[in-house]
């Protein structure tokens, strides 16, 4: 279950990355990154998970008691969360970027976008 | 084509790496030392039944902290960013085609609903799934709905850059308070912890909720608009 | 003391509450700001203080009341607090630097730095991996948002490119840091360290961590980003993005490196190398000022890494080393970032604008000596530290590579500067104003505060409190009076330390210190000639003359490590004053900085990483195995100093194209200090054999072929002060060869050659550059028939090359006396074949120089030359005088170290009885050659008179032609290609063989630079794509490494 | 040795009896280089005449100071080289002031009258007094490079660089001379000895038609007498010390005559029967064949 | 017939302009002034010659003279084909040597200017510099026909007719050409001038230094030297 929740994660992780590399287009870049973002969190919260175990919220079903034995592991939990946000703001950085940049140049391609460069 | 042949073959060197992390990854069988150190002090340090709010909040308040900086950076950076195409106020969103009636009905009727769905999910975030930043989200995405409904409209900034900034010091000042009056910046005690799954109780985690909410909000709502204002929006 | 945390709360809070201002009241806003970066400042000074005086103890800061691992904690210990003082301050300098963009972009911009500031400081206290992870975004965002406020489009691409490769950098990090959680169970660094590692992925996780934290120090070639950020954002900012996340990404990675374990140091150290070497060979070819800034910043980052990749070994002293290196590069890094936005060009050359004020330049020399790791700045303590304990710990590959950046460095910030001095300064080229020179200043004097407080560190030589350094910085603040009585007190502070210090001397070193101090004096005497202010000058004349006071004082291996560097500073400084000396200027400090790393790496050998280790220690490792590589090593950096052939190619165009002042200086003076520390060498060390070759034979060898070659050079010259400058090499070959015969007589002749080359070198160069201030002109075959309007220059000139070419009764033959009595006890043959050569050549080239200047014809433009001002003819004049007594009493200064000698060699070849001295094989009675000689040629000049006293003058045309007319002075003056016939017969030993290797090892790496630049397409997905492949290359070795 | 003052008139004497052993064997040669050539030739007291006429000549110029002191330095080396070698081995006045200074002194002492001359020469302003003396420097920067070779090479052999004692070793028959004892050095020497003595084939520094006799060639009356005083002088000062160092020495005046004689006479043989050699020609002849044998010379010592 | 030209010496001024290189100039020196050249007076002295005395003593005038007679160092001036009558002297047959006279390369070393044949205008000028040159007491012999009056040549526009009309000769030796012998003839007979003190042919030029030079300056018209080449 882990295993396949961690490949799944890893398999967005590189087809994102791979995304992003290979489309010069802007805005196709973004999208791929937010892919590869998305397979980071799934993989974050993969490991964060233990076989046969519930969410880590002490209510009536898992008394703070058993909380030890019965929860999963809530810290990667409270980490994807962290990530995710910081995703989405990277993520609409980008975006503002490509507005601008699309601005400048009336074009999307990273390509032209070398001016700057030796 | 030989580019990315290049750049797949990079990948998949990459993906090996990933393979060895993944074929190695046995789960843990037992909770680990932190996570069952929160387990069993989520009722006595923070007070919270949802344990994930109790270290977002308290255990992992820096990062919260620095999330929520996050946020207020795009949006500062956003506005930076766009600044220069800002077209002046009023002339903007004539070139948009008037949405529909339906949404203009349809967000007019959700939009009180998804703000009682974000305070309910803000102030609640300490007992159930939930929290400041789910809150503001479902917060902000009303505004979304508004500007998607009135692409001409045009929010108070000068509101929305308040509650910003007012639930950011706040924020701060509450850490801040923690380390005055109990064991360390962010520290919740600083209210009492209550009873715990009582709404209000985990001491200072439910305010703290409240202005991570509006600061998400106010946020998200700000590079929004941002976004929304720029000149061909 | 307030708590640490109030820096973040500080930064947060300000950050947060800008909002509530209105946006209108810019002023108001930007006030706030400084304020905060004040405050935060403040902070970081006081616990700085704190800590290192040790009123405070490490803080370790808890949040949320718990305890760690569970709660996210800080700490602030001395390295942290050092680090915040750092951050805040170039946060609080760049927030003044960038104020006209800050303050057209509002609050937003200004809260968007304090948050850059507050994260950075953040990323250096937290003790929480996520933690790391989230100030790293922020950095990364707020990086992004700063870009913006350049003036330069570029610079938006640039921003975006950086988000492209720190979305790879999160990808990378967060899948690391989740693994090394699952593997340890802990996300606090200091608790990883004592947790073991549960499973096998666990090492390939801290791979990631650690690789995502290293591509964040923009290593070579991962790093096209960093760089078009460099080049494209507003300086101020880069400044900060250099110094302030750079360094802290460094400690970062320190701090990860902790508890990811020892084994990961080989990787750090390789990719750092590689980083350091490979960005400053790309940034040889840069012409763009702010991307050679970012090349030489990555660069610097490198350097740093591989010195955290050198922890193991360093020990207590790593704090030290990294430290000043850090501060060293951040300090001089941010400060030059802060210079550029004076000025308005953007290519190196447009730095010339500097020049019109003179302030900046000592603020731009002061950095590029920070950078370069040049006393008295902590780089420099911290670059000796390193090599000694690299060499103890046996990596001397690593320090190879080290001192080799460090050199490729140096050629393109000495040649930047070499630019600044010497280029055409454009008009208005440079925005100074009252805040920006402000800043640059600030840091000026923390850059160098920053040289005190290391050079005070533990069992530290401290050269800024040293009379003689000291001395050189008072006359940097002299500055502003009046040339000649800077000159005056020049002159009055060398002979009052050699009052001082003459009486500690052995007859040796004092004979050293003569030439080296009064000597000086004396030259300096010549300098009474300019006028105006002399900027410049005198702090470098007298960084030079104190390296030479500390060098003969110096009593350990780092005393006398730095007193060369700071010799080698300042001569530079000297020689790149003159008119088109700026090419040859930095092949001086270029060869002098690479024999001095010699010299560093062979002390380093010898002491075998104890220190302060003495000098005269030297002696215990001669018996040991390293000792001939130890003699190879500073033999060779002597060797540059003395610009043995081969190593020589510096000389010609430093010494020939220096001042006329300055000429004699390096000349006369300098070039004594490499046989100084030959001389402590082999007395040290004695014989070595290498592979079975006795080295002193080499250097033998050398020393003959420098003799000769170096003599038959200055035959082909054109230009005086050329010629002098070949000449010298020449001289000092014969020295050399002294030196290396290994006998009492041969040292002795040394010493005479230390003695007779400095005055008649010294004479030479004053009376060419005499000749030079009136004629404007160095070619020797545009002059001609100045005797009869500069007869004093004349005179000097003539009793110079008498005594030089060794032809009795003048002093020079003494050296060749005592010369052939050394050569009857050595077993070296061959190499006697070219010392024999070189005499009649030395004769060759000098009378070419009084010929072609002096005699022959007189040319139009000269005709109504003036004598050679007074002030350049006092200290011929003393010379002369000196000379002529020298010669008659050579006692005066050789008998006492001739018993020197004898007392090393235990021998006393020479008996000295009267005014005769009697060795082995012969004698010499110079009293009885000068009164023989002067009788002889005072009877024959009276028969002359008698017969011939009623002469008719005549002019210089009036020669027997052919019964023709001679047509003009220029075709009658046979001087151009003097020796001709010489040329075709011996033409093929002018192949600049020497020249042209030089020049194919420095074109070898300006090529691979030029190559290797091609990399930075400028294309973002390209550069991530090297972020992808440098992750994958690196895991690909480090697996094969670690696994 | 120490100096007296009787040592003055000692030494005076000597150089008369030299300067006029010069004269007239110059004249000499001369003489019979003419009767080779089937001529009568000069008068063998020509030289004499030749010295009082340029001594009485009435009108002279001067080009300036050094013009004017070139050939006071040329005559003072050449004076000064006689004064620092011993003459007669074991006479007992003839030793001049040899106390001065060893063979290192008279070795570069050569030079300054060179030297002199040259400076001369140059103040003169004549392009062909130029030309002449970088000819001539140029050439004996490799003529005297054998004999500094062999010179070296026979004070390692003979352990001393005092002549006298030198000669004094190579007393007691003809089989200690040098000569013999070490025949590379000598050979070695004599290529710089015929190398120097400005005959040809080494002549071309004077090259009386091309670039009128070199370096002299604007000098006249008392200087030209000076000049050829030194020129009569000067050979046989070198003389001397080849025939100290490698020929034995002269134990009487005699002695001292034919070998000075004899010596003299090598360079001028080889000098009517071979042509000159231009400057590069003659640098290379000895880097061939000087050269080597003086490497020879001191490494088998 | 007469040398000179009257209708040359009218314009000599702008017919026969100053060499260029002779002309003042304006020269600017390295600190940038600017400075007047006049290279007749910068470059050559400018003193006109002098008349040297006899020595105080006449014997010792007497031994100088012997000498002087003893020592002839020839300036061989080959100006016309009487020149070819000079080489035999060197010949084992003539031998000149033995008389003491010698072939000197230089004016300054000799005393006996040979002016061996005709002489055109132009290399009189140069007759007349090397002369100047030489140091005296010297002494010219003139060398055939043609120096006497001009020979063969007696009617040519361009050849000097007398040549002491120019310099102080001090012996003709006549003859078309004359042979060696002579040639030895004329030289025994200067000997016996020069040892009668009658050599005094510098002198007589200084004496008369105005009249050679106007006469030298009525037919050399591109007079571009000073007045007395020392």
């Amino acid at each position: 279950m882990a295993q396949i929740a961690l490949a799944t994660g890893f398999v967005l992780i590189l087809a994102g990355i791979y995304g992003a590399l290979t489309n010069r287009d802007i805005l196709r870049m973004i999208v791929a990154f937010t892919i590869a973002d998305t397979g980071v969190n799934v993989v974050l919260v993969a490991v964060g998970f233990l076989p046969g175990r519930t969410a880590p919220i002490l209510d009536a079903a898992v008394p703070v008691a058993q909380a030890a034995e019965r929860i999963i592991d809530p810290v990667p939990q409270a980490l994807v969360l962290t990530a995710i946000v910081i995703g989405l703001g990277i993520t609409a950085l980008m975006l503002a970027y490509a507005y601008r940049l699309f601005r400048l140049r009336g074009s999307l391609d990273i390509s032209n976008f070398t001016e700057l460069k030796w | 084509m030989i580019r990315n042949v290049l750049i797949a073959g990079l990948v998949a060197l990459l993906g090996v790496a990933f393979w060895t992390l993944a074929a190695g990854y046995v789960p843990d069988a037992e909770l680990n030392r932190t996570a069952a150190y929160y387990a069993a002090n989520a009722q006595t340090d923070v007070g919270a039944p949802n344990i994930v709010t109790g270290i977002i909040v308290t255990w992992r308040g820096l990062d919260t902290l620095g999330e929520v900086t996050v946020l207020f950076l795009t949006s500062a950076i956003i506005a930076l960013v766009l600044a220069q195409s800002k077209t002046p106020p009023g002339a903007s969103g004539a070139g948009f085609l008037p949405s529909g009636e339906l949404l203009t009905t349809g967000s007019r009727m959700l939009l009180p609903l998804i703000t009682l769905l974000g305070a309910y999910v803000i102030m609640n975030g300490h007992l159930t799934p939930g929290g400041g930043f789910q809150g503001g989200a479902i917060l902000a995405s009303g505004v979304l709905l508004m500007l998607l409904a009135d692409p001409s409209h045009r929010f108070a900034h000068s509101v929305i850059a308040r509650v910003e900034s007012i639930s950011g010091l706040a924020y701060v000042l509450v850490g801040l308070a923690g380390m005055a009056l109990a064991g360390g910046f962010l520290d919740n005690g600083i209210l009492p912890l209550g009873r715990f799954g009582a709404m209000l109780s985990a001491g200072a985690i439910p305010l703290i909720s409240v202005l991570i909410g509006l600061k998400v909000g106010a946020e998200f709502s700000s590079i929004l608009e941002s976004l929304e204002e720029t000149e061909d929006a | 003391m307030v708590s640490p945390v109030l820096i973040l709360a500080i930064g947060l809070g300000t950050a947060f509450s800008l909002g509530l201002m209105k946006p209108a009241r810019t002023r108001v806003l930007f006030g706030i700001t400084l304020t905060a970066l004040g405050v935060m400042s403040a902070i970081a000074l006081g616990w700085t203080l704190a800590l290192a005086t040790g009123a405070a103890q490490t803080a370790e800061i808890h949040t949320a009341g718990v305890a760690p691992p569970f709660a996210i904690n800080l700490r602030v210990g001395l390295p942290e607090a050092a680090l915040l003082s750092l951050i805040t301050l170039t946060g609080l300098l760049a927030a003044l630097s960038m104020r006209a963009a800050l303050l057209r972009l509002g609050r937003g911009s200004q809260a968007v730095l304090l948050v850059l500031v507050m994260a950075v400081s953040g990323l250096v206290m937290t003790r929480d991996l996520f933690n790391l992870f989230v100030f790293i975004e922020l950095i990364a965002i707020a990086t992004a948002g700063l870009v913006l406020l350049s003036q330069d489009e570029r610079a938006i691409g640039a921003g975006f490119k950086y988000l492209v490769v720190s979305q790879i950098i999160s990808i990378l990090l967060l899948v690391g840091i989740i693994f090394t959680y699952h593997a340890t169970g802990s996300l606090n660094i200091d608790d990883i360290t004592v947790a073991p590692v549960a499973f096998r992925g666990a090492s390939l996780a801290m791979f990631l961590l650690l690789i995502a934290l290293i591509v964040e120090l923009k290593p070579f070639p991962a790093n096209g980003w960093a760089l078009d950020i460099y080049t494209s954002a507003h300086p101020g900012f880069s400044a900060l993005f250099s110094a302030a996340t750079g360094s802290a990404a460094l400690f970062v990675v320190d701090k990860v490196v902790a508890p990811a374990g020892t084994e990961w140091l080989p990787l750090l150290t390789g990719i750092g190398l590689l980083s350091f070497v490979a960005s400053n060979i790309v940034a040889l070819r840069q012409e763009n000022d702010r991307r050679l800034l970012g090349y030489s910043s990555v660069g610097q980052l490198g350097l740093i890494l591989a010195v955290i990749g050198q922890r193991d070994v360093l020990g207590d002293a790593y704090l030290y080393v990294a430290g000043g290196l850090i501060l060293s590069h951040a300090v001089a890094k941010a400060g030059l970032f802060w210079m550029s936005s004076m000025v308005r060009g953007r290519k190196l050359e447009d730095w010339a604008a500097l020049r019109t004020r003179a302030p900046m330049v000592l603020a731009f020399a002061t950095f590029v000596a920070m950078l370069v790791g040049l006393p008295p700045f902590p780089g420099f303590y911290a670059k000796w530290d390193l090599a000694q304990a690299l060499v103890a710990a046996g990596r001397l590959p690593v320090l190879t590579l080290i001192l080799l950046g460090v050199l490729i460095e140096s050629a393109y910030l000495f040649r930047w500067f070499g630019y600044a001095i010497k280029r055409e300064a454009a008009e208005n080229g440079l925005a100074s104003n009252p805040v920006d020179c402000g800043i640059t200043f600030a840091t000026v004097a923390g850059g160098w505060a920053l040289g005190y407080l290391w050079g005070n560190g533990p069992e530290q030589f401290n050269l800024l409190a040293t009379l003689p350094a000291i001395t050189a910085v008072v006359f940097i603040l002299l500055e502003p009076l009046d040339a000649r009585i800077k000159n005056g007190l020049a002159i009055a502070a060398l002979l009052g330390w050699f009052a001082m210090v003459a009486g500690d001397y052995d007859p040796m070193r004092l004979i050293f210190a003569a030439v080296m101090i009064p000597g000086g004096a004396v030259i300096l005497l010549a300098s009474f000639t300019e006028k105006g202010r002399r900027l410049g000058f005198y702090p470098s004349a007298m960084a030079m003359y104190a390296g030479l006071a500390l060098l003969l004082e110096a009593t350990t291996f780092f005393e006398f490590f730095a007193a060369w560097e700071v010799m080698t500073l300042g001569s530079y400084f000297l020689i790149l004053r003159g008119r088109m000396s700026e090419p040859h200027a930095l092949s001086y400090i270029l060869f002098s900085l690479g024999g001095a790393f010699a010299i560093l790496t062979g002390f380093a050998l010898a002491s075998g990483g104890v220190q302060p280790h003495p000098i005269d220690g030297l002696q215990d490792v001669a018996a040991a195995d390293l000792a001939p590589w130890v003699f190879v090593l500073l033999a060779a950096g002597f060797l540059t100093k003395t610009a043995a052939m081969g190593l020589h190619i510096w000389l010609p165009g430093a010494h020939a194209e220096a001042e006329t002042d300055v000429s004699p200086m390096v000349s006369g003076i300098l070039l004594k200090a490499g046989l100084f520390g030959l001389f402590l060498m082999l007395m040290q060390l004695g014989r070595q054999s290498l592979y079975g070759v006795d080295l002193t034979v080499v250097l033998a060898y050398i020393g003959a072929i420098s003799a000769f070659l170096g003599a038959v050079l200055a035959v082909f010259q054109e230009d005086a002060k050329r010629l002098l400058a070949y000449s010298s090499i020449s001289q000092m070959g014969y020295a050399l060869f002294g030196v290396a015969l290994m006998n009492h007589l041969g040292w002795l002749l040394a010493m005479m050659f230390v003695i007779n080359h400095y005055v008649y070198k010294s004479m030479l160069f004053l009376a060419v550059g005499g000749v030079y201030k009136r004629t404007h002109t160095k070619l020797m075959y545009q002059m001609g028939g100045l005797i009869t309007l500069m007869p004093f220059s004349f005179v000097s000139v003539l009793v110079g090359i008498i005594a030089m070419s060794g032809v009795p009764p003048l002093s020079g033959f003494g050296g060749r006396w005592i010369f052939y009595n050394a050569i009857m006890d050595a077993d070296l043959r061959l190499p006697l074949i070219l010392i024999f050569m070189a005499g009649p050549v030395g004769f060759l080239y000098l009378f070419r120089l009084i010929h072609t200047i002096f005699l022959g014809q007189l040319k139009d433009p000269h005709r109504k030359l003036k004598e050679a001002p007074v002030w350049i003819l006092v200290p011929q004049m003393i010379f002369v005088a000196f000379l002529i007594a020298f010669a008659v009493l050579p006692g005066m200064a050789l008998q006492k170290v001739d018993g020197y000698i004898g007392s090393i060699f235990g021998d006393q070849p020479l008996v000295w009885h009267g005014r005769a001295i009697t060795s082995e094989f012969g004698y010499w009675n110079p009293v009885a050659i000068m009164a023989v000689i002067v009788m002889v040629f005072v009877a024959v000049f009276a028969i002359l008179i008698a017969k011939n006293h009623d002469a008719q003058m005549v002019k210089q045309f009036n020669i027997v032609f052919s019964a023709e007319r001679p047509y003009r002075p220029e075709t009658t003056h046979f001087a151009w290609n003097f020796f001709a016939p010489y040329r075709k017969a011996m033409g093929f030993l002018e192949t600049p063989v020497v020249t042209s290797f030089w020049g194919g090892v420095t074109g070898g790496i300006n090529g691979a630079g030029e190559f290797t630049r091609r990399f930075y397409s400028g294309n973002g997905q390209t550069y991530a794509a090297h972020v992808l492949l440098f992750v994958v290359a690196v895991y690909l070795i480090a697996m094969g490494g670690i696994a | 040795m120490t100096f007296e003052w009787i040592q003055i008139p000692y030494a005076l004497l000597t150089l008369f009896i030299i300067l006029n052993y010069g004269l007239l064997m110059t004249a000499v040669v001369r003489k019979l280089a003419a009767r080779v050539g089937g001529r009568p030739g000069i008068p063998v007291y020509q030289n004499y005449i030749d010295l009082v006429k340029n001594f009485a000549l009435r009108s002279k110029i001067s080009h300036g100071v050094m013009y004017y002191l070139g050939p006071v330095f040329r005559l003072t080396g050449g004076i000064g080289l006689i004064l620092f070698v011993p003459t007669i081995y074991g006479s007992s006045w003839a030793q001049n002031f040899a106390f001065a200074g060893d063979l290192v002194l008279a070795l570069y002492f050569v030079f300054f009258g060179t030297l002199g001359m040259a400076l001369g020469a140059g103040e003169s302003g004549h392009p062909h007094s130029a030309i002449g003396v970088s000819r001539g420097l140029s050439q004996v920067t490799m003529a005297e490079l054998p004999l500094a070779l062999a010179v070296y090479a026979i004070a390692v052999q003979y352990q001393t660089l005092s002549i006298t004692e030198i000669v004094a070793a190579q007393q007691g028959g003809l089989f200690n001379w040098t000569l013999f004892t070490n025949p590379l050095a000598v050979v070695a020497a004599m290529f710089a000895f015929v190398g120097t003595m400005m005959r040809s084939p080494f002549d071309v520094v004077l090259a009386p038609q091309e670039i009128p006799i070199g370096p002299p060639t604007e000098y006249h009356s008392a200087y030209l007498a000076l000049m050829q005083t030194n020129r009569a002088i000067f050979p046989i000062a070198k003389t001397i010390i080849y025939m100290n160092l490698f020929f034995g020495g002269a134990t009487s005046w005699a002695e001292f005559a034919i070998k000075a004689f004899l010596l003299y006479m090598i360079p001028a043989v080889i000098g009517v029967v071979h042509p000159r050699f231009r400057v590069e020609q003659s640098i290379r002849f000895f880097l061939k064949w000087g050269l080597p044998v003086g490497v020879l010379a001191i490494l088998t010592v | 017939m007469k040398d000179v030209d009257d209708k040359f010496l009218k314009n000599i001024e702008t017919e026969f302009p100053l060499r260029e290189e002779l002309r003042p100039r304006r020269v600017t020196t390295p600190d940038g002034q600017e400075i007047e050249i006049e290279p007749l007076k910068d470059y050559f002295c400018e003193a006109a010659p002098k008349v040297h005395p006899k020595a105080y003593i006449p014997i010792v005038e007497d031994f100088y003279n012997w000498a002087r007679a003893n020592s002839l160092w020839i300036l061989g001036f080959g100006t016309g084909c009487g020149a070819i009558e000079m080489r035999p002297l060197m010949t084992p047959r003539f031998d000149a040597y033995r008389y003491g006279i010698q072939w000197r390369p230089t004016p300054r070393q000799a005393n006996l200017l040979m002016i061996s044949g005709y002489l055109s205008v132009k290399t009189l000028k140069r007759a007349i510099r090397a002369y100047e040159q030489m140091q005296g007491p010297k002494y010219v012999v003139g060398l055939g026909s043609c120096t006497i009056n001009g020979g063969m040549y007696w009617d040519s526009y361009n050849t000097i007719k007398r040549l002491d009309q120019y310099l102080p000769v001090d012996l003709y030796i006549a003859g078309c050409m004359p042979r060696p012998e002579a040639l030895l003839a004329g030289f025994m007979e200067l000997k016996k001038l020069i040892k009668a003190g009658k050599g005094e042919g510098a002198n007589k030029y200084a004496e008369n230094f105005a009249t050679y030079k106007a006469n030298q300056k009525s037919v050399i018209k591109d007079w571009d030297m000073p007045d007395y080449n020392w």
